[in-house]
């Protein structure tokens, strides 16, 4: 392939969660699969927007060729990605639009994930009854876009009531807890919708002895092995694959090299796999993953996108590392 | 064990007439209180006390450890609210809410502890309290201290000086009614002479001062009048003439006097069995510039005294021998063997306690009695472990019982009245059975009856062998306890009197840095000293 | 002289750090220059405000944990009042989000005075509710901001016939400078100011001095609001949204805080330490990202850094607390 | 001893009342844990039942250990911000070493990097005498750079719960949950520690005026050294029993258990100045935080209502607390 020559620069604004983590390693090993990076330049913490923008205008300062940005808001960083057309640099953002127009998006459809999810659900229990919805953390964006698919379902299921309501933070530990206290309630309920809080949730109906109501999750590796060993667990996983990073940088590295794409905006539909079906039954156990981190999503490449290798992402190793 | 409030019901009785001296009630009072009550929780501090002070009148009150004399000046200063009782200022009813309020009615306290803003320099401490600077300035000059620079931040001048800086700021703003709460109590003699001058004046022209000390040569040089309180009651009013003592002591101490008096005798007896050997030996002891080359020796069995005016090297003379800092030259040796100390674990070791003047130095002030008489045991390594309440108990009682601290407040040492705060420092080195004691200054602020008792313990101690080595700025205690005295000045040790020649005038003169038998008018006390009630 | 040194040594110090860090930046980065300075500035803004805000109350012997979330809610609320507004409307957007933050900074002081539970503890329960009461106002990140209020931080100040110097001053500058001028030197001259250190330093002898302690307490939350209301409002102008979730101000105002020598026991220290200090810790993660470290490393190093300069001050405290 | 006051009238019964509460600050303390749990119950009627006990005691656990650091390092007057990234990264090394290892070594191993950074703490604080603050939140800082690092190196290892830790994390045994097995010994030996041993003296003795601890013979280093070693550790092993709760693994795993450990030291009675406070009454600050979270999400109502109603709470249940234990 051509020879390396890039410098690319990647934001992010969460740390320390497994999603995000394989998104950065997608990156990487991308990077590195891609042969054109000579250098990432990295900007990895727990911040806001306006971090984000102090973050992507010290990128500018590099010098990059590319930043792949995960927006902490889609119009927050508006300014900056402005100001890194204008020095010439290509901008992809992924996992979630940005408003500036100027750059390119390659995203998980939020949206859809959660109206895809919610939908198998509510037909599962057989388009009535009581659900619980446990959500991300309030204030994100994220969050509100799958909120806005959620209750697209909703509407399309007038006897689904979501009988209990809250906010995990994404975090496993709320969660958890969020849950034993509702079952200690007593309050009968007919399925869970989770925002990717799955496994713990999962836990917790197995150790409370709770019976098993049917389950949506995102595919990280824990829940997939849940969906497939728990005996009696009826459940979907949706796609929200972390390797979307990956993706970024092949778009970023397209467009450096002369082939825009049609569209400013490429969204990555999200896939269901369910264990009620035979055939859901084969597409789960041929991507379950034991080997990886629970937290981990198993869709760890998205075809025609990424040409690293499984090795290389979990290795995690960037160009020059 | 104190008896503090045995038999008080009789005495009470035959002393409530207490209204002894018709002679100046011709004049309205200026401030006059009455059935003032305060408790806290299930301590009395203030039972019945009243308190009526004339104007142009230097009023003394006076009580024992605890009877309730700081509590009542935080009351006539607003700085706490009184449960109960009328105060009157100019025969009109005020509410005083607040220090503020209080400065506004002409009230101004000196409170027992320094008041000063510790992280504020001495300019930005006025200028928060609207104090004209220049008057300030003109006390400061007139207390003895001549080289006060106003932009020291308060932290960094030695607590005797900011005592002085607290009673010039009062004066500068000319209150109608000072307040002086155990003023000269932490001053060395010269400072304290300085002080008595100025109030004195303060009496001349017209205004009052209501002054608390438990020294009484103090009291008979300075007053006209005095209210004693016992257990947070009045108990009478004197006036102040020759003989008013002996008085004044049996209203304060009421049913402890027949065992003062006792102590009293005991004390007087300055005798003790000396070892040969020394057990503690210094020699060109030098730390910064403040001390400069101090060779003493202290046997065992002895208190030795040590005498000098403010800032002289004994502050640090007595940190580098506790180990609180280190020594830039010289040797310290214990029992014949050389020492040097890091920290005060080392001194501690080698069986020297020190016992600070600023009690706050040296106590945890929310824990309980038991724990600060308890701490020396906890601190080495090796006892870090599980403590052997009933031990600790019994060695933690016996310690209270022979400083006689008064245990109503226990549970939290802030809230014993400052003298038994600092019995509490003492009782420490009791309980722990230190060899060596440098006490600096531990009468500071310690009432008559319980002064004797602390003479009596030194020699007690020494008695037992242990050694003292006992900083007083009151020197007349020096011929009540010690056996020898050395003075400093200039960091460097002056003299050394044997007991029987340290008469206060002759040492007065060798902390000035005279030579022995020059004979000079040094100041007030050596005149009150020859005529015990001189009164201007 | 001396007396100088002791006392703004440690700004002087920081401030050279800075002068080092800059240099630094320049040898890694030849092409670093005045646009560069400027999205520093920009990006120190929000921070340089909450630490005015935790520095106030430090002083005054408090701690503000509800300093985040005040930023949080005053910037839902600012721009959910200008989204789809008129201009003219953000000049009464701007005074009303500064009062909120002036009012409830003051309440939080009183609820410190009225409950007497300890400041810690009203300023955590605060923040919950400053947080609940900024997701009621915005559910998630949204608004706008009138564009004249984005322009005020964009750009650089004008200097006629000095255009090489006038590149150096970044608006955003110049308005971070006026707008904590305009409060802590009147104050800092102030009686109230003295105040402020008083009952830092000693409450019991602050109130013995006569100094109004609930009075002196509640105005200091309340500075301390107004300060947070101004980072809310410079979150909203640099971002253009406003975000119901708080960045990680808190804890970043709390270690300048300390870095710029302002003391936790209150009474010590003034504003300019802890301003420099937000400079340095913004441009030391400028030069982690130019030399692009690896970003789990820079966590290591950040908090190494953090770590190493306030060990440094605690050694030259001790060494000259010794000689 | 004669020497308890005489007081003039008879004390009115409240203020005996209350004086006898002020006397035993944890009887208001669990009255108003009570009085949360009554208010529980008549918004969801049936809930207060044996499984929710077991559950509520089950997460109080963590958060009680945790505060326990707080309390002893609050007592000297510090605090410790590590102890969440301490606890993660226990848990997250254990849970990756446990496929190599035997579960005991993988606990070893997962305790070092604990007492590692109490090491680092207690010698910043105390010989190089950094604020607590800052020093914690500096190596939480390092620690979590580091646990980041490491995790890329165990990426492909996966993750195990050793099935003991399940048990005593998540397991019933006659409906008592089985992390009181861990936590009943490490209560009564914190209490006992603090009430009765020459260290726990010396923790409220430094706290209080350290430079008379000092003219006491104690030397400060040691104390805080030993100190900020112990909460590591504490911290390590509060990780341990985490992990076996929640079993996943995560590299934020107790990072939100921070703030509220420090919120449950201080409403337990302990002072953040230093010198004044216990761990009982933390233990009852644990439980009555872990209720009021029960009680908001057991609430529906807009997420923004329930963090109000969360602060408003913790502010009244201190407030009335205080009011209560005042004695005046
Ligand atoms: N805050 C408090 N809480 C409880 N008891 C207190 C408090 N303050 C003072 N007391 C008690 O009130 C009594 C009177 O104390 P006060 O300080 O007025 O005595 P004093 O006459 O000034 O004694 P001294 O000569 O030792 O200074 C003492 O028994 C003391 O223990
Ligand atoms: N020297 C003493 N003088 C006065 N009271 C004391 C003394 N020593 C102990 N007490 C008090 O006597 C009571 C009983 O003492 P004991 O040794 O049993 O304490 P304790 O019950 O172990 O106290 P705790 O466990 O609360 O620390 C306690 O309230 C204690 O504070
Ligand atoms: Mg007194
Ligand atoms: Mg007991």
């Amino acid at each position: 392939s051509a020879e390396a020559k890039y410098t690319i620069g990647v934001s992010n604004t969460v740390q320390g969660n497994g999603w995000r983590e394989e998104m950065i390693c997608a990156i990487k090993a991308q990077a590195l699969a891609s042969g054109e990076v000579t250098k990432l330049n990295i900007a990895h913490r727990n911040t806001d927007a306006a971090g984000q923008l102090e973050d992507i205008r010290n990128l500018i300062s590099a010098k990059v060729n590319a930043i792949v940005v995960n927006p902490a808001d889609p119009a927050g960083i508006q300014s900056a990605l402005e100001e890194a057309t204008k020095a010439g640099i290509v901008v992809v953002a992924v996992d979630q639009a940005v408003t500036e127009p100027s750059a390119y998006i390659i995203s998980n459809n939020q949206e859809q994930y959660a109206y895809l999810g919610a939908k198998w659900l509510f037909q599962q229990i057989g388009g009535k009854g009581d659900v619980v919805y446990m959500r991300g953390a309030a204030g994100a964006s994220a969050d509100s876009d799958r909120d806005k698919g959620f209750k697209k379902a909703l509407a399309e299921f007038p006897d689904v009531k979501v009988v209990h309501e809250v906010f995990t933070g994404w975090q496993q530990d709320q969660g958890k807890q969020q849950i034993l206290d509702f079952i200690a309630t007593g309050s009968p309920f007919n399925g869970i919708w989770t925002s990717g809080i799955d496994n713990v949730i999962v836990d917790a109906l197995v150790e409370s002895q709770t019976p098993l109501v049917p389950v949506v999750g995102a595919d990280n590796a824990g829940f997939v092995g849940q969906l497939n060993s728990v005996e009696g667990l009826v459940g979907a996983a949706v796609t929200n694959p972390g390797s979307i990073g990956g993706a970024g940088v092949t778009l970023a590295l397209q467009i450096l090299n002369g082939k825009k794409p049609a569209e400013q905006t490429v969204l990555v539909e999200p896939q269901l796999w369910e264990n009620v079906t035979a055939e859901g039954k084969a597409k789960l156990k041929s991507v379950a993953d034991p080997s990886l981190s629970p937290e981990w999503p198993v869709s760890i490449s998205i075809p025609e996108w990424t040409t690293y290798t499984k090795d290389q992402i979990i290795a995690c190793k960037g160009p020059g590392e | 064990m104190s008896g503090r409030t045995e038999g008080g019901a009789v005495e009470r009785q035959q002393e409530r007439f207490w209204n002894e001296s018709n002679a100046i009630l011709t004049t309205n009072p200026l401030l006059d209180a009455t059935g003032v009550v305060k408790t806290y929780g299930a301590v009395v501090a203030l039972r019945n006390a009243s308190l009526s002070v004339l104007p142009g009148e230097v009023h003394a009150l006076m009580g024992a450890n605890g009877a309730g004399k700081s509590t009542l000046v935080k009351i006539l200063t607003g700085a706490i609210h009184a449960d109960a009782g009328h105060i009157l200022i100019r025969g009109e009813a005020r509410d005083v809410r607040s220090p503020a309020d209080a400065r506004r009615a002409g009230l101004l306290p000196v409170y027992q502890e320094p008041s000063l803003i510790p992280d504020l320099d001495v300019a930005s401490n006025l200028r928060l309290t609207d104090t004209p600077v220049e008057p300030f300035c003109a006390w400061v000059r007139e207390l003895g201290i001549p080289d006060l620079d106003i932009r020291d931040t308060a932290r960094d001048i030695p607590l005797a000086v900011l005592r002085v800086l607290d009673l010039a700021r009062a004066l500068a703003v000319e209150p109608d009614v000072l307040l002086l709460d155990e003023m000269t109590a932490a001053l060395p003699a010269n400072l304290a002479e300085k002080v008595l001058e100025v109030v004195r004046r303060q009496g001349d022209s017209g205004r009052s001062v209501i002054f608390i000390s438990h020294r009484f040569v103090e009291i008979s040089a300075l007053c006209d009048r005095a209210t004693v309180l016992r257990d947070g009651e009045t108990v009478g009013v004197v006036d102040i003439e020759p003989g008013v003592e002996e008085r004044i002591v049996e209203m304060m101490l009421g049913a402890r006097i027949e065992k003062t008096r006792v102590a009293a005798r005991q004390a007087s007896q300055v005798a003790s069995p000396r070892d040969s050997r020394p057990r503690l030996g210094v020699a060109n002891l030098r730390v910064g510039t403040k001390l400069n080359d101090v060779s003493f020796d202290l046997a065992n069995g002895e208190v030795a005294g040590v005498v000098a005016l403010e800032g002289q090297g004994q502050d640090e003379l007595f940190a580098a021998l506790a180990g609180s800092i280190r020594p830039s030259g010289g040797t310290i040796e214990v029992d014949g063997k050389p020492v040097k100390f890091a920290h005060p674990a080392d001194a501690i070791r080698a069986g020297i306690a020190y016992v600070p003047g600023d009690r706050t130095e040296a106590l945890t002030m929310q824990r309980s009695v038991r724990e600060n008489i308890a701490l020396p045991f906890s601190a080495a390594l090796r006892n870090w472990g599980p403590i052997n309440m009933a031990q600790e108990r019994s060695s933690v009682v016996s310690a209270i019982e022979r400083l006689q601290i008064d245990t109503r407040a226990q549970r939290e040492v802030q809230r014993l009245s400052g003298g038994n705060q600092q019995k509490v420092t003492i009782a420490r080195w009791i309980a722990a059975e230190a060899q060596t004691i440098l006490c600096f200054d531990p009468t500071r602020g310690i009432d008559v009856g319980t002064k004797q008792e602390i003479y009596k313990l030194l020699r007690e101690l020494a008695d037992q062998g242990k050694s003292v080595l006992f900083y007083t700025s009151e020197l007349e205690e020096v011929q009540r306890v010690c056996d020898r005295v050395i003075v400093i000045f200039g960091g460097r040790v002056v003299d050394v009197f044997p007991v029987e020649l340290a008469d206060e005038p002759a040492l007065m003169r060798a902390a000035y840095g005279l030579p022995r038998g020059a004979k000079e008018d040094v100041g007030i006390l050596a005149d009150i000293h020859s005529s015990p009630v001189a009164k201007p | 002289m001396t007396r100088l040194v002791r006392r703004q040594g440690w700004v002087a110090g920081l401030l050279v750090l800075f002068v080092v860090l800059l240099v630094i930046t320049r040898l890694i980065q030849p092409g670093y220059g005045s646009g560069d300075f400027g999205s520093l500035v920009r990006a120190v803004l929000p921070y340089a405000f909450a630490v005015a805000a935790q520095t106030i109350v430090v002083i005054a012997g408090g701690i503000d944990l509800s300093v985040g979330a005040m930023m949080a809610l005053t910037s839902v609320t600012a721009a959910s009042m200008m989204d789809g507004a008129s201009e003219e409307y953000a000049l009464f957007v701007v005074p009303f989000v500064l009062a909120m933050g002036l009012v409830l900074g003051a309440v939080n002081g009183m609820l410190i005075v009225v409950t007497r539970v300890p400041d810690i503890v009203v300023t955590l329960a605060t923040l919950f509710v400053l947080q609940g009461a900024a997701l009621l106002v915005l559910g998630a990140p949204g608004g706008a901001v009138a564009e004249w209020l984005r322009a005020t931080i964009v750009g650089t100040l004008p200097i006629p016939g000095l255009p090489g110097i006038s590149a150096w001053i970044p608006k955003a500058l110049v308005l971070l400078v006026v707008c904590l001028c305009i409060i802590w030197i009147p104050l800092k001259r102030s009686k109230l100011g003295l105040s402020i250190y008083a009952i830092g330093s000693s409450e019991l002898a602050a109130f013995r001095s006569g100094v109004p302690v609930a009075r002196t307490r509640i105005i200091a939350y309340a500075l301390s609001g107004l300060f947070a209301a101004m980072g809310g409002l410079a979150l909203t102008m640099s971002t253009g949204i406003g975000a119901p979730i708080p960045g990680p101000y808190l804890l970043a105002s709390v270690a300048a805080v300390v870095l710029g020598g302002v003391a936790l026991g209150g009474g010590k220290g003034g504003l300019l330490g802890p301003i420099v200090a937000v400079f340095v810790l913004r441009l030391v993660r400028t030069d982690l990202t130019l030399l692009a470290i690896d970003p789990n490393v820079t966590a290591i190093i950040e908090g190494a850094i953090m770590v190493a300069v306030v060990m440094f001050g605690a050694f030259i405290t001790m060494r000259s607390r010794q000689s | 001893m004669s020497t308890t006051a005489i007081t003039p009238q008879p004390t009115p019964f409240g203020r005996r009342l209350k004086r006898f509460m002020a006397d035993r600050p944890l009887i208001p303390l669990i009255i108003l844990l009570v009085m949360l749990v009554v208010v529980l119950q008549i918004l969801r009627p049936g809930i207060v039942n044996e499984r929710w006990l077991a559950n509520t005691v089950k997460f109080a656990i963590p958060l009680a250990i945790l505060a326990g650091c707080q309390t002893m390092t609050m007592l000297t007057g510090g605090i410790d911000l590590s102890v969440g990234t301490v606890a993660t990264m226990s848990a997250f090394i254990m849970a990756t070493q446990v496929v190599h290892h035997d579960p005991a070594v993988a606990i070893l191993i997962a305790l070092v990097p604990a007492v590692l950074i109490g090491l680092v703490n207690g010698i910043g604080v105390g010989v190089f005498r950094v604020h607590p603050l800052i020093m914690t939140l500096g190596t939480s800082l390092i620690g979590t750079g580091c646990l980041q690092v490491y995790q890329r190196t165990v990426i492909a290892s996966g993750a195990k719960i050793p099935p003991f830790l399940a048990w005593l994390g998540t397991g019933l045994t006659y409906g008592v949950p089985n992390a009181l097995l861990l936590f009943v010994p490490i209560a009564v030996l914190i209490v006992f520690t603090l009430r009765r041993t020459g260290f726990g003296r010396l923790l409220y003795a430094v706290g209080d005026n350290e430079g008379a601890a000092r003219l006491s013979g104690v030397r400060y280093w040691q104390v805080i050294t030993a100190l900020y070693v112990i909460s590591s550790v504490l911290a390590g092993i509060t990780g341990l029993l985490y992990i076996g709760l929640i079993k996943a693994p995560s590299l934020s795993l107790a990072e939100p258990l921070v703030l509220p450990s420090v919120a449950a030291a201080v409403i337990g009675g302990t002072s953040i100045f230093g010198g004044r406070g216990g761990y009982t009454g933390t233990i009852i600050g644990a439980l009555i935080l872990t209720v009021l979270t029960t009680l908001l999400t057991i609430l529906q109502m807009p997420e923004g209502a329930r963090r109000i109603l969360f602060g408003l709470i913790v502010l009244f249940v201190t407030a009335a607390y205080l009011r209560i234990i005042e004695d005046r």
